[in-house]
């Protein structure tokens, strides 16, 4: 490489192409910055900054939501700008935000340094907006890798609490195996790639269309599938899918509620984005159908069965929304799988992902209000009277979970509509079937759920008059009403009427 | 007014009665005894306007519903068999009311009573105009309704509770076959008009025989043919007037209009089957009657022998009868039945209403063992209930003995197996009546009610005389021609009477068998307090008795040991295989799939590795192309 | 004998893989279990290098320098974690950090 | 001569490797794991990667494996009791075993990649230091960015999980 | 003709929810008493009104007060499209009925968390007004699910015996029943290429390009037993005694009364017009399924029952039991007798379900054995009690009759061996019926009933629970005496064959 080709390629780094991610990189630092100058006294106003830097940078993404690079590449092809990645940049945005509401309540009570969660969450947030935009393996590796040790941190945050080490300890073992999984993909599908020897050998095997372009002409390599599939192995770890799901429980067990919250929406949202940049319709591995195509549908179907089967019985609540996020994620993938025969797949897939944003959120925001100082240990028994005590908390959570179920009037419901229709489009018959077989099964849970809530229970008259033997709850703060009311009210809004996020959602 | 209008009114004026006691007269019995009473008057001048005015066969229909190809209206058909049922049931019904005036003075609940009178009129008087098998059907089911009200009158009783369950649901076993038979019609025919129907059969259509016999299916129920006469004998639960005007005089009739509303449907076979149905219900009735104790028991179980003479009458069909030179078919066995249910109703009502009479007197006593010298004591009562009797008995002169020997002369002419029967049902019928009377009302007082008995008041006597100068006049042919203008000749014509030799046949074995029977019990029967023949013919009596409850203990046993039984077993299997086994056993299954995949969870990171060894494996599996699908 | 080829150093890149993996998935220490993940990250080192040589691509190389980075980023939080994880529970035994479960 | 050395150098990386694997001791395992490292540089030599085998060293022997025996020492576990390996987890770990040798030699029959004579005749384009350059700081530059960002968060993490810290009680 | 200045389906579907909502944000109790009872009274209001000017409206393709109104998912086929057909309507009607039935018996039940149950059944009552009014085949269904959910909270909270297990069962069952047919439902939008889930274009497009005979079996097939389970079909109903047993009183009437009926009208509403072929093939299985299960095993079952509401909620299996064969002749007559006998049934079950209650209050149990001459203190809830089971006997003079007839009349045509035992689910029904009657009116009392009238002196049914009676026993009754009120616009509907013309005006 001369100095001439460098330049050029300088010449493509517009940085202004990737503002809100700077935004975010820029205030995680002012955090870091003003725990050091401003008094301790006054670092209170460090959360309140970190939201409003989140909310910030979201009004300034939506405004500028256009920026005339949709649709071209930047920083020599690293990136790809496009309609679904600003949408994937408001979503963690948004996912961003909501973990902060949550986080104001945990970090309080479990009395955990703050600055540092913020600054950590917002440059995982960060990394995510770019991972959703990245065009690149390379790219991909280093942002998925930025975001993921932040979120061993995170996931560990509690560090007073063996519970959250464990699950750190463990999300660290795994991710870094899965890491290494997604790494030797990569290497094998560079080293293929860039064969001069194989017809169509790309210049830049790292780039996505470059590498889409060998991957065309040499159909059925087999170090490329094994590459491939070991690429689909990372990614199926990040959205939990069967059989890289494992970790999913005890993890989400372990970490602390807002970081569960962010783990089950955004990362697993991350994991879409990056799988839908390779396997999407006209995407990288879209040669590769033959593979890739049955890869996901085992995985959604097994994942479909096993996260609903398993959460059947549980009733730690945490475990409980890990394992039914991983049915959440075979619905996802059962989206993908469709996307290849209908293009409408792609907005159903964000349509269920917002859905699931909402929906999730109002949950964890209710957990977070009920749970007691050991933050691992989150019962259903605790939400025993919730719907006497604290008639909102218990209907927020209705709303939550009912969206999660999929019943209409919800938001979950289109949701799950929409990936029906795209994969009956897709002809994926007996997916339906399976999906129709985990979403009965996942009714006796998410409504056990709520049976806790709200039906009674006798409880014998010598354990009544010893008091409740759940952890005290958290009453609810203005900010954290508001919040999650306004997470149902959308929840029911869109259930009534999808239109206009369907319509933003390009589902047209 | 038209006709039309007043049929309309004459229908409709119960039900508005009743409508009114039912939403606002609950409280008020004077005046609901007032407003039905109001009713039945004017059903009953209204009745007899129409039936004895000229007016016949006017149409007036109103179309109640449409669905496709099926249509239902109700209209009215007016002939003259519907003419003669309109009297009677307006006689009749006026009699009872006025009686039950009196009977039901001391009743708190009477306002209930008159308002199930009066949506029993109504009922009745849909029956007689109905035009189509249909609406027949129709104001059948509610016959059966007011019929279970009234039977329930005392509804704190528990005998009284059942029984009125009893006759609607054995009522309704019936309607099975009615209803069948109607769909069937409607779908053969695509109407159930009555006209439009035997048009058709004129036309030359085909019936099969089970059509007409579904159809009777409903006469057995609602006239308590064998083998579903058991709810009569118990409805008796019900206030004496109900048993006279229900139970003895119309609705128990009804089953005999329909027959002979749908005699055009008959095929041989079908009415071979009617005839022994009634032949074989005369008999059996009669010899249940023998051995009753109950006053209105030995009533009723007389009910269901005389209707089982009305449907082996018409079951003897037509008959061929020389007239001058030519030789009519007439339809003998409609007029004989008709001629006998109207002859009937007077004096069975007659009967039933002295019975009430009876058991009001002696403080609702109605153990004929218990009374006794009555004849002194209630002396209105007493002839006019002779009167009845005898008229039953076939005295002749009397209504009974003409339209018996009807049925008596055509059984002769076309069967005289059935004859021998019948005649056999007279001995009897004589026999257990005169039992009855003598127990009843001769001898000496045996009840503490019989000693303090007396008459009511004129509300009592008053319809008694009215219904014994019926029972009377009732049989003569100058009674219909010159009294009542001849307007039910459409019916009377075609009641064959016997000519000749025939006739003295006929009388002597009339006369023959009511001495037989009536001496007969005479001498049996001493007015005394206990049972001779039970005393004397224990065995007899024994059997007579098991011949009356084997019915009864037949079908307690099938609903006991076979019908609560397979409810029971198919409850079970709803319960244990259905619900428990499968529903909850797949419940189970998948619960412990559940608990399974739970399991793997172990929390050890090694063990989680070897998940994504097995990832690795299907992946590796599929990239080298060993699975694909 | 392995041929000094790409194929060879594919093979022997593979071998690392393997043993890598085998070592998460045999060892009980959790500090051992690191260094089996780090084998891991370096196999795909060894293919990349191999790779960029033969291809004549230098990307590969300088994927390394990522690679290496980001290793020992995941090490140091790693290592932070189970030092954190020592001091509470008095064990890196990997089957005894099994407090969540089922 | 490329053949002999490359064989040493492979059997060196890959026993050293199996020492990692195999050996009880932690503190072994690391300096098999150094040892490992050092073969695997000695490779990048091979492939004229001089750069990376240097940073590999200083990165990894240097700084990553001294911490792991660093971190070996302080927690000092070797005197933890050996419970023998159940049946169950045995049968498991043969079974895993043999899948992974039989996938690894599956792979080295069937992987096989035509090689370019010309770019395999030329000399390796890794050995100059120039060409890094200009890609790290000119098409990879935001890479390298993030990373800064990547070791900024491993930092702050690393501080978190290890730092006390006090007075948060009284910060409501 | 007159016309409201607004859209009077949407009204009635809104308003209720719209309260429901209000009342959620925390109005005080007192207001949402006030509320609830408008909000109760619209909907029934504005069926009447439906009722009685729908002769008289203009009407696209049988359709009368037709309106659609945007999504934004009209490229997909979705649109809230609303209208009324001759089937559709009685049922509305029934759902206004039920609703201010259930809503005034709610009002006066003095229930524990009043706001909440008034609430939970003023959703149910929304849902059930879009139910009917919903010719979009989609919001069909989502405003079924949306009536059905309040239900598992409604049973869970308020229930009786073993209300936990049942309300799970009952959900679970539901929403399985309710998946399988959303996939049908699906079934046929994706593969009549008529992209939209608007019925009446559906109708007309698969009128033009029906499905070949082997998949509309499929479909129908897999529609039958998904609304099956709704309708509790044999051997798919063991949720509903179980369900109904334990479901509070309002809870019972809408559900048993109401909401059961989608899976019923979907069938002849969707199914039967748009898979002709599949109706064919499964006519004669469903025919005997429904005549030998649900009308003669659950007839004896229900024999078999000691518990009063166990008995009426197996007694409603058993009714369905009509309906499906009525759907399974395919003809106007069978359908309409259908249609019919639902509205019939709805009347007459949700009066029974309200009377089981106020029994139940007089007697502290639904045990019949151990209940007796209640005729004697409290003879107007015996008289109501009287009415309603000789309706659902089938006495003419109720509205069932004539469903039943019809019905009857229809079956003869496709099968006189199933018709003769249908009628003899008449005996059956009559003998159940009476039997309960007795039990618990009639004879002297049980000792149990009179330790319990010393505690808790029996009072008559009072105002507050005439009310909803009435409404009920009055439509019952006035369907009775003059069904052409609700016949001919079903005959209309289903004699029609159903073309469609013009696009309705959108708004």
């Amino acid at each position: 490489m001369t100095l001439e080709a460098a330049k050029l390629a300088a010449a493509n780094n517009l940085w202004g192409a990737i503002l809100p991610e700077l935004m975010l990189a820029g205030v995680a630092l002012l955090l870091l910055a003003l725990e050091i100058l401003l008094p301790r006294r006054q670092q209170h106003v460090l959360p309140d900054l970190a939201g409003a830097g989140i909310l910030g940078t979201l009004l300034g993404l939506c405004f500028n939501w256009d920026s005339g690079m949709l649709g071209s590449e930047t920083f020599g092809g690293l990136l790809y700008h496009s309609t679904s990645g600003q949408l994937l940049r408001a979503f963690f945005l948004i996912a961003a935000f909501l973990t902060c509401v949550i986080a104001r309540l945990t970090l309080a009570r479990q009395k955990m340094p703050r600055v540092e969660f913020y600054h950590l969450l917002l440059i995982c947030t960060a990394a995510m907006m770019l991972l959703a935009q990245t065009n690149h393996l390379l790219m991909l590796f280093v942002t998925l890798e930025t975001l993921t040790i932040a979120l061993y941190v995170l996931v560990s945050y509690h560090r007073t609490s063996p519970a959250s080490l464990e699950a750190g300890l463990k999300y660290v073992l795994m991710g870094a195996l899965s890491s290494g999984l997604l790494l030797f993909g990569i290497t094998l599908l560079y080293g293929v790639a860039g064969n001069p020897s194989l017809a169509g050998h790309a210049a830049r095997p790292f780039h996505y269309a470059d590498l889409a372009a060998f991957l065309t002409a040499n159909p059925n390599h087999f170090i490329a599938s094994l590459g491939i599939v070991l690429v689909l192995a990372g990614v199926a770890f990040k959205i939990g899918a069967f059989p890289f799901q494992i970790w999913v429980p005890d993890v989400y067990q372990g970490a602390p509620t807002p970081v569960t919250a962010f783990l089950a929406v955004a990362s697993k949202a991350a994991g879409f984005a990056v799988l839908l940049g390779l396997c999407g319709p006209g995407a990288v591995f879209s040669s590769y159908a033959w593979l890739t195509t049955p890869v996901l549908t085992a995985m959604a179907a097994a994942s479909l069965l096993f996260g609903n089967l398993a959460a059947l019985t549980q009733h730690k609540v945490k475990r409980l929304l890990g394992l039914s996020g991983v049915s959440h994620a075979g619905f996802l993938l059962l989206g993908v799988v469709a996307a290849g025969a209908t293009p409408m797949a792609i907005g159903a897939i964000y349509f269920y992902l917002f859905a699931y944003l909402l929906a999730a959120f109002a949950v964890f925001g209710v957990m977070a209000h009920l749970a007691g100082p050991d933050d691992a240990d989150q019962e259903l028994d605790h939400y025993a009277g919730l719907a006497k005590e604290s008639p909102f908390l218990a209907g927020v959570l209705t709303v939550g979970l009912g969206s999660l179920a999929g019943i209409p009037p919800l938001a979950g419901f289109m949701g799950k509509l929409f990936i029906f229709l795209a994969a009956f489009q897709a002809g994926a018959r007996a997916m339906l079937a399976v999906a129709i077989v985990g979403v009965v099964v996942s009714i006796y849970y998410y409504f056990g759920w709520i049976r806790a809530a709200y039906f009674e229970t006798w409880t014998p008259p010598a354990d009544a008059a010893a008091g409740p033997t759940r952890p005290a709850r958290t009453p609810v703060g203005l900010l954290a009403g508001v919040t999650l009311g306004a997470l149902a009210l959308a929840s029911l809004v869109i259930g009534f009427y999808p239109g206009p996020l369907g319509h933003w959602l390009a589902m047209r | 007014m038209s006709p039309a209008l007043l049929a309309s009114g004459v229908l409709l004026a119960p039900l508005a009665a009743a409508a009114v006691i039912a939403f606002g007269l609950r409280r008020a019995p004077g005046a609901a005894t007032a407003v039905a009473l109001l009713a039945a008057v004017l059903v009953a001048v209204g009745s007899l306007v129409l039936a004895l005015g000229p007016a016949r066969d006017f149409t007036a229909s109103v179309e109640l519903l449409r669905l496709g190809t099926f249509g239902l209206s109700l209209g009215l058909k007016f002939d003259d068999l519907a003419a003669l049922l309109l009297a009677i049931v307006g006689i009749v019904g006026l009699c009872v009311h006025v009686f039950s005036v009196g009977y039901m003075r001391e009743d708190p609940d009477r306002a209930r009573y008159f308002g199930g009178l009066a949506i029993f009129m109504f009922s009745m008087l849909g029956i007689v105009f109905a035009d189509s098998l249909l609406m027949l059907f129709i104001f059948w089911e509610l016959v059966g309704f007011s019929s279970w009200l009234l039977i329930n009158h005392h509804f704190q009783r528990t005998p009284a509770a059942e029984a009125s369950k009893k006759a609607f649901i054995v009522n309704r076993v019936g309607d099975f076959g009615f209803l069948l038979g109607l769909v069937w019609c409607q779908a053969q025919f695509g109407t159930t008009q009555l006209d439009a129907l035997a048009k058709a059969v004129d036309g030359g259509a085909v019936v099969a025989a089970g059509l007409p016999l579904l159809l009777f299916c409903g006469a057995v129920g609602k006239s308590a043919q064998l083998p579903l006469h058991v709810w009569l004998p118990d409805a008796m639960e019900g206030p004496t007037p109900v048993s006279a005007l229900i139970h003895a005089a119309t609705m128990v009739a009804a089953g005999i209009y329909l027959l002979c509303r749908i005699h055009f449907l008959m095929v041989p076979a079908a009415l071979e089957v009617i005839l022994w149905t009634g032949t074989i219900t005369a008999l059996y009735a009669a010899l249940c009657a023998v051995t009753q104790r109950d006053i209105k028991k030995v009533l009723a179980y007389s009910t269901l022998s005389q209707l089982g003479y009305m449907v082996a009458a018409f079951g003897l069909g037509s008959l061929k009868v020389a007239h001058g030179d030519h030789h009519h078919l007439i339809a003998a066995g409609v007029g004989a039945a008709m001629f006998h249910l109207t002859t009937h109703a007077f004096f069975k009502a007659l009967l039933f209403l002295g019975a009430g009479s009876v058991i009001h007197a002696c403080h609702h006593e109605q153990d004929i063992f218990k009374m006794g010298g009555l004849a002194r004591r209630l002396p209105v009562t007493f002839t006019t209930f002779t009167i009845g009797v005898l008229s039953l008995i076939g005295m002749p002169g009397l209504a009974g003995f003409f339209s018996k020997d009807a049925i008596l002369y055509l059984a002769w002419a076309k069967h005289p197996g059935v004859f021998a029967v019948l005649a056999l049902t007279a001995v009897l019928t004589a026999f257990y009546m005169v039992r009855l009377w003598r127990i009843t009302f001769l001898g000496a007082a045996r009840g503490e009610g019989a000693e303090h008995a007396h008459e009511g008041g004129p509300a009592l006597t008053g319809p008694l005389i009215l219904l014994a100068v019926l029972s009377v006049i009732g049989g003569y042919g100058w009674f219909y021609s010159g009294l009542l203008g001849g307007r039910f000749d459409g019916v009377i014509d075609s009641v064959v009477h016997p000519a000749g030799a025939d006739h003295t046949l006929i009388l002597l074995t009339s006369v023959a068998v009511l001495v037989a029977g009536a001496l007969g019990a005479w001498l049996l029967y001493p007015a005394a307090g206990e049972d001779a023949v039970a005393r004397r013919a224990p065995r007899l009596f024994g059997l007579l008795g098991g011949l009356q409850a084997s019915f009864d203990r037949a079908y307690g046993a099938y609903v006991a040991k076979v019908q609560q039984r397979l409810a029971m077993l198919l409850n079970f299997l709803e319960q244990i295989f259905l619900a428990g086994l499968i529903v909850r056993g797949l419940a189970g299954v998948v619960g412990l799939l559940g608990l399974g995949a739970r399991a793997l969870h172990v929390g050890n990171a090694n063990a989680y590795a070897y998940w994504f060894l097995l990832g690795l494996l299907a992946l590796w599996a599929f990239a080298a192309g060993l699975l694909s699908f | 004998m392995i041929p000094a080829t790409l194929d060879g150093h594919l093979l022997v890149s593979g071998a690392l893989f393997a043993l890598g993996l085998l070592g998460v998935l045999l060892r009980r220490n959790t500090l051992v279990v690191f260094m089996c993940l780090e084998l891991v990250l370096v196999a795909s080192t060894v293919a990349l290098v191999a790779f960029s040589r033969y291809n004549g691509i230098l990307d590969g190389n300088v994927f390394v320098f990522f690679i290496l980075t980001v290793a020992a980023a995941e090490v140091a939080v790693g290592l932070a974690i189970i030092v954190a994880l020592f001091r509470r529970r008095q064990t890196v035994q990997v089957d005894e950090l099994n407090s969540l479960r089922n | 001569m490329g053949e002999l050395t490359f064989n040493l150098l492979a059997w060196f990386t890959l026993l050293s490797a199996a020492g990692v694997v195999i050996n009880r001791n932690a503190v072994n395992a690391a300096l098999c794991l150094l040892l490992c490292l050092t073969g695997v540089a000695g490779l990048f030599v091979v492939l004229e990667a001089y750069l990376l085998a240097f940073v590999l060293l200083l990165v990894y022997a240097g700084a990553v494996v001294a911490l792991f025996l660093f971190i070996v020492m302080l927690l000092d576990t070797s005197g933890a009791p050996r419970a023998l390996p159940r049946r169950l987890p045995l049968i498991a770990r043969v079974l895993a075993g043999g899948l992974i040798a039989s996938g690894v030699l599956s792979f080295s029959a069937r992987a096989k990649l035509p090689v370019s004579e010309a770019v395999a005749a030329a000399p390796g384009i890794g050995g100059a230091l120039k060409p890094y350059a200009y890609q790290l700081f000119t098409t990879y530059l935001l890479p390298v960015q993030i990373l800064g960002f990547l070791l900024l968060a491993a930092m702050i993490g690393v501080i978190v999980l290890s730092k006390k810290f006090e007075g948060l009680e009284d910060v409501k | 003709m007159r016309t409201l200045p607004f859209d009077p389906l949407l009204a009635a579907i809104a308003f209720p929810l719209a309260s429901a909502l209000v009342i959620a944000s925390g109005l005080p109790k007192r207001w949402s008493v006030r509320l609830a009872y408008v909000a109760f009274a619209v909907p029934l209001l504005l069926a009447l009104h439906t009722w009685w000017h729908f002769d008289a409206s203009p009407k696209v393709a049988g359709y009368a007060f037709l309106t659609q109104y945007s999504t934004g998912l009209d490229a997909v086929g979705i649109s809230l499209k609303l209208g009324l057909n001759g089937i559709a309507m009685p049922l509305f009607l029934l759902a206004g009925l039920v609703g201010f039935a259930a809503g005034l018996y709610a009002l006066q039940s003095q229930a524990e968390r009043l706001k909440l149950y008034l609430l939970l059944l003023l959703v149910m009552q929304g849902g059930l007004m879009g139910v009917f009014a919903s010719v979009d085949v989609l919001f069909l269904y989502f405003f079924h699910e949306l009536a059905l959910i309040p239900t598992f909270i409604m049973v869970g909270v308020w229930g009786g015996r073993d209300r936990t297990y049942a309300a799970m069962k009952l959900t679970i069952y539901l929403t399985l029943g309710a998946m399988l047919s959303l996939a049908g439902l699906i079934a046929i939008y994706a593969r009549s290429g008529a992209n939209s889930f608007d019925l009446m274009a559906l109708r007309e497009h698969l009128a033009r390009f029906p499905l070949d005979q082997a998949l509309q079996g499929n479909l129908f097939g897999l529609l039958l037993v998904g609304l099956g389970v709704l309708v509790s079909l044999f051997p798919l109903h063991t949720w509903a005694p179980l369900g109904y047993g334990a479901a509070p009183s309002s809870n019972a009437m809408l559900h048993a009364g109401v909401l059961k009926k989608f899976g019923l009208y979907t069938l002849i509403q969707v199914a039967v017009p748009l898979l002709p072929a599949g109706h064919a093939a499964w006519a004669s299985p469903l025919a005997w399924l429904a005549v030998i299960g649900n009308v003669l095993i659950i007839g004896f079952v229900t024999l078999a029952q000691r518990d009063l509401k166990q008995m009426i909620g197996y007694s409603s299996v058993m009714h369905m039991g009509y309906a499906f064969l009525g759907i399974a002749t395919g003809t106007a007559v069978g359908v309409g007798g259908a249609v019919f006998l639902m509205v019939a049934h709805g009347l007459s079950v949700a009066l029974l379900f309200l009377l089981a209650t106020s029994v139940h209050h007089r007697t502290q149990t639904f045990a019949l054995d151990e209940m007796g001459g209640l005729a004697r203190p409290a003879p107007v809830l015996a008289a109501f009690l009287v009415a309603a089971t000789f309706a659902g006997i089938g006495l003419p003079g109720f509205a069932n009759f004539w469903g039943e007839l019809a019905v009857f009349v229809a079956l003869w045509q496709f099968s006189p061996a199933v018709t003769a035992v249908a009628v003899a689910g008449v005996v059956i029904s009559a003998i159940y019926g009476l039997r309960a009657l007795a039990q618990v009116c009639f004879g002297p009392a049980t000792p149990r009933m009179e330790e319990i009238a010393s505690r808790h002196p029996p009072v008559d049914l009072r105002w507050s629970e005439r009310v909803p009676a009435v409404v009920l026993l009055t439509a019952l009754l006035a369907l009775g005496f003059w069904p052409r009120a609700i016949s001919d616009p079903i005959h209309a509907a289903l004699a029609a064959p159903a073309t469609a013309a013009a696009a309705p005006s959108a708004r």
